[in-house]
């Protein structure tokens, strides 16, 4: 009885979903306004190609300062929770073929993060998906090398330190912002250059950076708390 | 010449494909984890590499078809990497026995498995 | 609704029962990585690379490393406690 | 052309994933689902040079190298029983 009723409340419910979706005509919502300003404003006013990062990091660039403050509680919440006072755990890392092969190939997934980071505004990409894959770096170290490796090469004090100086990064762009325009995160028309060249597109780019450093630090200060083991109390 | 490279990337992602089927053929039918692993790491990375190479010639751009080709120099470094990474740890831990006729590559597993324990 | 669509789709819903059902955890989060591959070339056909970007790198990446992760803590936990009840 | 071969490695897909449905043991799973994401990224390849290919072969770049970052974490799951031991 109760995987009958289970059964038409589903089958109601997708064919009402269904039913919605299908009745959504595709060109009422391209030629509503604030659409239409964002297509053909993005490049006139902000320099920027990619229409996505143009909005998420020039006309909502606040919203993405309250993004990257979510990103930093959340760290602090785990490395509250999850304590400081651990072991390194180990040095077992995978076998020696695969780390010859991930001494070559590290240097090039560095490379691609840093590709798309500085290219956020040109091509699809940005601040959050490059400094993911700076994440993950810290990933492959804790794997490949073992921990010990990733805590001799990169401390949680330095990859702290990182995460502080993109938020304050992002920070000063705003206050930067005051000073040339007048409004917090604004974008100076000085700075703007010419649209699709890679010096362009005004404060775009240093917040990109900055977001980048800010959350590729943070989730590798995520994911290096969550593998450590806490010590015995005795 | 616009048609010949046309002609050129088809027959290139046509040979992919035909490695793709035999990569299926052989991960749904081989009796045995190794010879799966076989199938996956050899004939999956010769069908990757020839697909990518026919898009790489059917973009037929410079700095295009150069990303296309690097996706297919990693592929050809990192898939057989991954699968290495797999059958060591299948092999080591005596996860799955190797299925075969004769006696002596099953003697072989087993003497490795009493010099790994002891 | 594309040809490539029409077989992307069903994949999507197959692979998401797949997940559900399996009784292993560490079977569902092999499947799921799947899964967001699937969703992401069903972004890029609907012409949103930048999110297909996202949910690649954060679903395909990210998430299978920190629950990979995860999985290990509860393990560990529940192989210790299942020690402690021995002793 | 272009198409048809995508479509084709998407119904080799699904016969692929019955293996990762009926894996007698974990590593048949993971061979089964690196088999299926290395087709999955030569389809996204493929739609995304149908498509407009300048803005689409990011993504299989980095899909290629997250794929295989995963696999290694799952190999290394395997290995010790736990992430580290």
């Amino acid at each position: 009885m109760k995987v009958f009723l289970t059964a038409i409340i589903l089958a109601f419910t997708g064919g009402a979903l269904f039913v919605n979706l299908g009745s959504i005509p595709d060109s009422f919502l391209l030629s509503h306004t604030a659409s239409r300003f964002y297509r053909e404003a993005v490049v006139t006013e902000t320099g920027a190609l990619n229409t996505v990062s143009a909005i998420l990091y020039d006309f909502r660039a606040f919203d993405s300062l309250g993004e990257s403050t979510v990103i930093f509680a959340t760290v602090s919440g785990i490395v509250l929770l999850l304590s400081r006072k651990t072991l390194p755990v180990s040095s077992a890392g995978l076998s020696l073929i695969v780390k010859r092969t991930f001494g070559i190939l590290t240097p090039f997934v560095f490379l691609l993060s840093v590709y798309i980071i500085l290219h956020g505004h040109l091509s699809p990409g940005g601040g959050f998906q490059g400094g993911v894959l700076l994440a993950v770096i810290t990933i492959i170290f804790c794997i490949i090398y073992g921990s010990s490796f990733d805590l001799s090469r990169y401390p949680p004090q330095r990859k702290t330190l990182i995460e502080t100086t993109g938020a304050l990064l992002f920070l000063g762009v705003g206050i930067i912002g005051i000073a040339l325009t007048g409004s917090f995160l604004g974008n100076p028309s000085a700075w703007r250059g010419v649209p699709g060249t890679l010096p362009s597109a005004g404060s775009i780019v240093p917040i990109n950076l900055g977001v980048g450093l800010k959350v590729g630090a943070g989730l590798a200060i995520i994911f290096y708390s969550m593998i450590q083991k806490t010590l015995k109390r005795q | 010449m616009i048609e010949m490279h046309l002609f050129i990337s088809y027959a290139l992602i046509l040979l992919g494909c035909f490695f793709a089927l035999s990569t299926t053929i052989g991960i749904l039918r081989f009796p045995d984890l190794y010879t799966r692993i076989h199938a996956g790491a050899v004939a999956l990375t010769m069908s990757a590499l020839l697909i990518t190479v026919g898009t790489a010639v059917y973009v037929w751009e410079l700095f295009l078809s150069l990303k296309i080709l690097l996706i297919g120099v990693f592929l050809l470094i990192s898939n057989p990497m991954a699968t290495h990474a797999i059958a060591r740890v299948a092999y080591r831990h005596r996860i799955a026995i190797p299925v075969s006729r004769d006696l002596s590559s099953r003697q072989k597993f087993e003497e490795d498995n009493r010099h790994d324990s002891s | 609704m594309t040809l490539l669509e029409a077989f992307l789709l069903p994949l999507l819903l197959v692979i998401a029962i797949l997940v559900v059902a399996f009784r292993d955890l560490l079977s569902s989060v092999i499947t799921l990585s799947v899964f967001s591959t699937v969703l992401a070339i069903i972004y890029i056909i609907h012409q949103a690379p930048d999110v297909a970007l996202a949910e690649v790198v954060i679903g395909s990446g990210l998430m299978t490393a920190v629950y990979i992760a995860v999985i290990s803590k509860i393990r560990t936990y529940r192989q210790t406690h299942k020690r402690g009840e021995k002793e | 052309m272009i198409l048809a071969a995508a479509v084709f490695l998407v119904i080799l897909v699904f016969f692929s994933s019955w293996r990762l449905l009926r894996g007698p043991t974990i590593p048949d799973r993971l061979i089964a689902a690196d088999t299926m994401g290395i087709f999955l990224a030569m389809v996204m390849l493929l739609t995304g040079v149908f498509y407009n290919a300048r803005l689409m072969v990011d993504v299989v770049l980095v899909f290629t190298v997250l794929q295989f970052v995963d696999m290694l974490v799952f190999a290394k799951y395997y290995e010790h029983g736990e992430l580290f031991k």
